[in-house]
């Protein structure tokens, strides 16, 4: 009776994922060493290969297998016939709509003037909503330190990880990041720096710079990008550029709500130097980005920086 | 313009300057950082609330030179005062009762890194409580998610990694329905601040154009939000989650973590749709059925939990189901009683979890009841302060459980629907009887003498003390002066509408 | 209601991407195909989004002619293309995190299927106790 | 025009069905790569440059070259075991 399908069906209603299992307590597991623990998975593999656990028949592997193919497919084509219903009472694709008029018109006719950018996108981004975008910034940020938690290891056990799959001997690669690296290096600046003239911005530029540093350390190894980018100057780029981020988008939301002057003009519209605090805050959201696309990849890599 | 006004922007800036100051932190000034900037955060919110009192009115802050419909917005009223107070303090509390528990379970060269994202669950949920656009709220939902899921598998076992994992794809599933339920409402209102939203609603209410959409965004938001913050039928993480997390992080979890989607949950109905729109009828019957449903079933569970963490986990489920009933049943009262119960969970779970926490300390490490025979004799204090959790969870008058569960009841009891009414009335006396055979079965278990031999009682460490002294005595004050609380709290309502 | 869709054709193809990836998320053993999953269902959301802010022959946000900016209706709506942005950068941070956590759990399990690790993990608390 | 982008669109959903019917995960995370940039193009179709460029830069590159690194990460520690059993068995 303890493993029957009923028993099973009563413990999934309390909550518990594993249906397929006997009745067993449910114990908090107290903190084990390491390596006993390693051991112990090892030993428990062996185990379970051997004496496959025991199952009630209504739950065998290949059933529930199919329980769940079939299940997945019928959710699936719920969902979507709901949706496509919801969705065919939408407003037309593709045309302009009334609704929305209202809050367009402002951003296109009078975002020149207000924010001095001449991408919208921006000028919407990283000043009437701004508040959203260091939202945005800090959930990388928050990234970050989470692959941090999970993946630095302080010990040198794992150092040798390194050479086994570093490609860093092969020379089509070699030549072929040192064509294109200087390339998507230009590129990523030059998007970067443009935010408020053309497509891009912050996050584009410094997710393309990320990826150029990502091709250098692939072919080159890490010790060349590691040469320039230690782990002090890493988190000092990102302590800094948040910080200036976070101050000066307080301070501006301050003045604003208080009806006070910022004191920072907005420049020529066109001109590269323009559209106020839009550019160091495009320059400060890159390097975030940067450091943070760069510092995941070196953490899946290798553990460290 | 008053200078109290612009405290929310710098609670909010607060919380995110300090987090990336701990990032280039020690643990230890990290630790000191935290705790001052949570306190503050604490003080900040609470002018705020009492400015709103004395003014008689809310406000709107905008983030920046353009205001609604086109720029951010921060709104300030009493409840987004009060809330946000007790949610930083609690934060602050949690973080303060369970240090020692932090520094046991967590590697020294990570430590800094867990204040980070304690900082960052602060700032997330300071503007999940202000904001008042819902863009803003979905990014902010998701730094709480993905801080929160943080905190939780910081601590090295394999068993937090794994209900961390389920803890992020179910939180990830809410998190993407909710924002298709915003995305549909944006394509048919076109807005994204809440007042422009609820102004385009009711012209599409009385047009009746888009019923369909309308309809399925709220059901979509309401769903999204309910997994997040786990209503019934997707309460089976807790266990796990709060079993197995340090207990600081459980504590933060339970007691703040769910109570900020809860209220982004409740803000949007009452400002967007509007708790008495047509719109929102279907979804509210939802609600409440679920809430019943995980009054009764998370009682249930709980009994039949072998460990006290988590029966103490189980039972949120049933906590958190009381306050979806409040929502269901959509009348001013029931809401009042629901955000006394938010209020009141928030101040009771972190204790219970702390003591838990110390109580298992002393037995060998074991958080099995058998283990637990005998320790409130080891470490009196902890089992004093599990006790009084107990005492409130359970309902005893004087703790601010009883006044929940009599203002729930009174809420019931005026409700016109007599199905409703009575199903309501039977989960509370259902889940109260539940509640309290499991709680004074445990009473009894820690206070009773047989046990185990005598171990040497931890040193008694002064912040556990002072943080379950200031929760206790909260929770004491809001059921000693439930009359006046429930009366701002009811001024902060009608201010939401 | 099929010659309204078959107009909202675009907003048809999202919700199919969003429902194959919440259900891949959902019902996948596999840690990996579950993060795929889930970007999938992310990117049906910003394609539903930014959709509805097209407008036929209208041009990207940008203003080229700086002394004549024209009309509202020549330009997209440029709010979804804002919001699709933080989408996006939010939904890489949530992959980052994810897969650290699947490497993290095959550190520990030697697995990447979810009902195998669960199996495993009871047999270990067994055996500590 | 039209024809292309409902081209593109069919791919989108070929694409995203295939990811989780396929048994190797090298494979998914390849196909999930194509679907990236698929994604940008109709981004740009969509008159949106500024998320073509973030899209394939985030989702095709970053988000891509981390799956790999995931999936290359996961075969090493498989192997690393095998190898420490093989010598525990010499032993």
């Amino acid at each position: 009776m303890k493993n029957s399908a009923f028993a099973g069906f009563l413990r999934w209603l309390d909550g518990d994922p594993e249906i397929l299992l006997g009745a067993e307590e449910m114990t908090e597991q107290p903190d084990v060493p390491r390596d006993s623990q390693k051991q112990r998975i090892h030993h428990l593999e062996h185990v379970l290969k051997d004496h496959p656990l025991p199952v009630p028949r209504a739950f065998s592997r290949r059933n529930v297998r199919i329980f769940y193919a079939v299940v997945s497919v019928v959710c699936c084509l719920v969902i979507i016939s709901c949706l496509l219903l919801a969705v065919s009472d939408l407003p037309r694709f593709g045309v302009e709509h009334a609704e929305v008029e209202e809050v367009t018109e402002k951003y296109v006719l009078d975002g020149l003037e207000e924010t001095g950018a001449v991408n919208i996108v921006s000028g919407i981004i990283l000043d009437y909503r701004a508040f959203d975008t260091l939202g945005e910034s800090f959930v990388l940020f928050c990234a970050l330190n989470c692959v941090l938690i999970l993946l630095r290891t302080d010990s040198r056990e794992e150092e040798h990880d390194i050479s086994y799959y570093s490609l860093s001997g092969d020379d089509v690669l070699r030549k072929s990041i040192m064509f294109t690296l200087p390339l998507v290096l230009v590129f990523g600046v030059y998007v970067l720096l443009n935010g408020h003239l053309s497509p891009g911005g912050g996050f584009s530029g410094g997710a393309v710079m990320g990826g150029g540093l990502i091709l250098l350390s692939t072919g080159y190894g890490g010790e060349v990008t590691g040469r320039f980018i230690t782990e002090r100057r890493f988190k000092t780029v990102c302590f800094i550029a948040l910080s200036f981020y976070c101050l000066s988008k307080s301070y501006v939301f301050f003045t604003g709500a208080n009806g006070l002057e910022t004191g920072i003009s907005l420049g020529t519209p066109g001109a590269i130097l323009s559209s106020g605090l839009i550019l160091p805050l495009n320059i400060a959201v890159g390097m975030v980005v940067t450091c943070t696309m760069y510092g995941i990849y070196r953490m899946f890599k290798k553990g460290s920086f | 313009m008053d200078f109290v006004r612009n405290f929310p922007l710098f609670s909010v800036a607060l919380c995110l300057m300090s987090a990336v100051l701990c990032s280039v932190l020690g643990a230890k000034p990290a630790k000191w950082l935290t705790l001052s900037v949570q306190a503050v955060n604490c003080c900040l919110s609470a002018s705020v609330a009492a400015f709103c009192l004395c003014t008689g009115e809310s406000y709107l802050y905008p983030m920046g030179f353009i205001g609604a419909p086109w720029g951010n917005e921060l709104r300030g009223g009493v409840l987004e005062g009060l809330i946000g107070s007790s949610a930083a303090l609690v934060l602050c509390m949690s973080v303060l009762g369970g240090v020692r528990f932090i520094k046991r379970d967590i590697l020294p060269a990570k430590q800094n890194l867990y204040f980070l994202l304690i900082n960052l669950v602060g700032a997330a949920v300071t503007s999940l409580i202000y904001t008042n656009d819902v863009f803003t709220g979905y990014v902010f939902l998701e730094i709480l998610t993905l801080s929160s899921c943080g905190i939780l598998m910081i601590r090295d076992i394999g068993r937090t990694t794994l209900a961390a994992t389920r803890y992020l794809i179910l939180n990830l599933m809410g998190s993407g329905l909710f924002l298709l339920g915003l995305i549909l409402s944006y394509d048919i209102t076109g807005h994204l601040l809440m007042q422009s939203m609820a102004g385009s609603f009711d012209l599409l209410e009385q047009s009746g154009e888009h019923a369909i959409v309308a309809s399925v965004a709220v059901g979509l938001i309401c769903v999204g939000l309910g997994i997040k913050s786990g209503l019934y039928p997707f309460h089976f993480w807790m266990q796990d989650t709060y079993g197995s997390a340090t207990p600081s992080s459980a504590a933060v979890l339970s007691g703040v973590v769910s109570k900020g989607y809860i209220f982004l949950l409740i803000k949007i109905m009452c400002r967007v749709i509007g708790i008495g729109s047509p719109l929102l009828e279907g979804a509210r019957f939802i609600l409440l059925v679920l809430g019943i449903l995980g009054i009764v079933m998370g009682s249930v569970g709980a009994m039949r939990q072998s460990s006290v963490n988590r029966m103490i986990a189980l039972s949120s489920a049933a906590q958190i189901g009381y306050i979806y009933v409040g929502i269901g049943l959509g009348t001013e009262l029931s809401l009042a009683a629901a955000i006394l119960q938010l209020i009141a969970h928030m101040l009771t779970k972190p204790l219970l979890f702390l003591a838990a926490a110390r109580l298992t300390e002393v037995s060998s490490g074991s958080p099995v009841f058998k283990a637990l025979q005998g320790s409130g004799r080891r470490d009196p204090f902890a089992g004093a302060m599990f006790s009084a959790g107990a005492f409130s969870m359970m309902g005893i008058p004087a703790f601010a459980g009883f006044s929940a569960k009599l203002y729930f009841c009174v809420a019931a009891v005026e409700y016109q629907d007599l199905a409703a009414r009575w199903a309501v009335l039977l989960a509370l006396a259902v889940s109260t009887v539940l509640n309290t055979y499991y709680f004074i079965r445990t009473a009894i278990r820690i206070w009773s003498p047989i046990g185990p031999a005598a171990e040497k009682p931890p040193r008694h460490e002064l912040a556990f003390v002072a943080a379950s002294t200031v929760l206790v005595a909260l929770n004491l004050v809001i059921g000693l002066w439930s009359g006046q609380i429930s009366r701002v709290i009811s001024a902060g309502i009608e201010m939401l509408s | 209601m099929l010659d309204k869709l078959l107009m909202n054709y675009e907003l048809a193809f999202a919700v199919i991407l969003f429902g194959v990836g919440l259900c891949t998320l959902l019902f996948h053993r596999n840690m990996i195909k579950k993060i795929i999953g889930l970007n999938i269902m992310d990117t049906g959301l910003y394609l539903l989004l930014a959709s509805m802010g097209y407008v036929e022959g209208a041009k990207a946000p940008i203003i080229e002619d700086l002394t004549n900016i024209g009309e509202v209706a020549d330009y997209i709506n440029p709010v979804p293309s804002a919001l699709v942005l933080t989408g996006i950068v939010v939904s890489v941070s949530v992959t980052a995190i994810s897969l650290s956590l699947a490497v993290r759990l095959f550190k520990k399990y030697h697995s990447l299927d979810l009902d195998e690790i669960y199996a495993i993990a009871r047999r270990q608390e067994k055996e500590v106790f | 025009m039209e024809a292309f982008k409902i081209f593109l669109l069919v791919m989108l959903v070929a694409c995203a069905v295939s990811v989780s019917l396929t048994k190797r995960l090298l494979t998914s995370v390849i196909i999930y790569m194509c679907y990236s940039l698929i994604m940008s193009i109709v981004w740009i179709l969509l008159r949106s440059p500024d998320l073509a460029i973030t899209e394939a830069a985030v989702g095709a590159g970053v988000s891509g070259i981390l799956m790999l690194l995931t999936l290359k990460k996961i075969r090493r520690t498989a192997t690393d075991d095998e190898a420490k059993e093989g010598s525990a068995n010499e032993e």
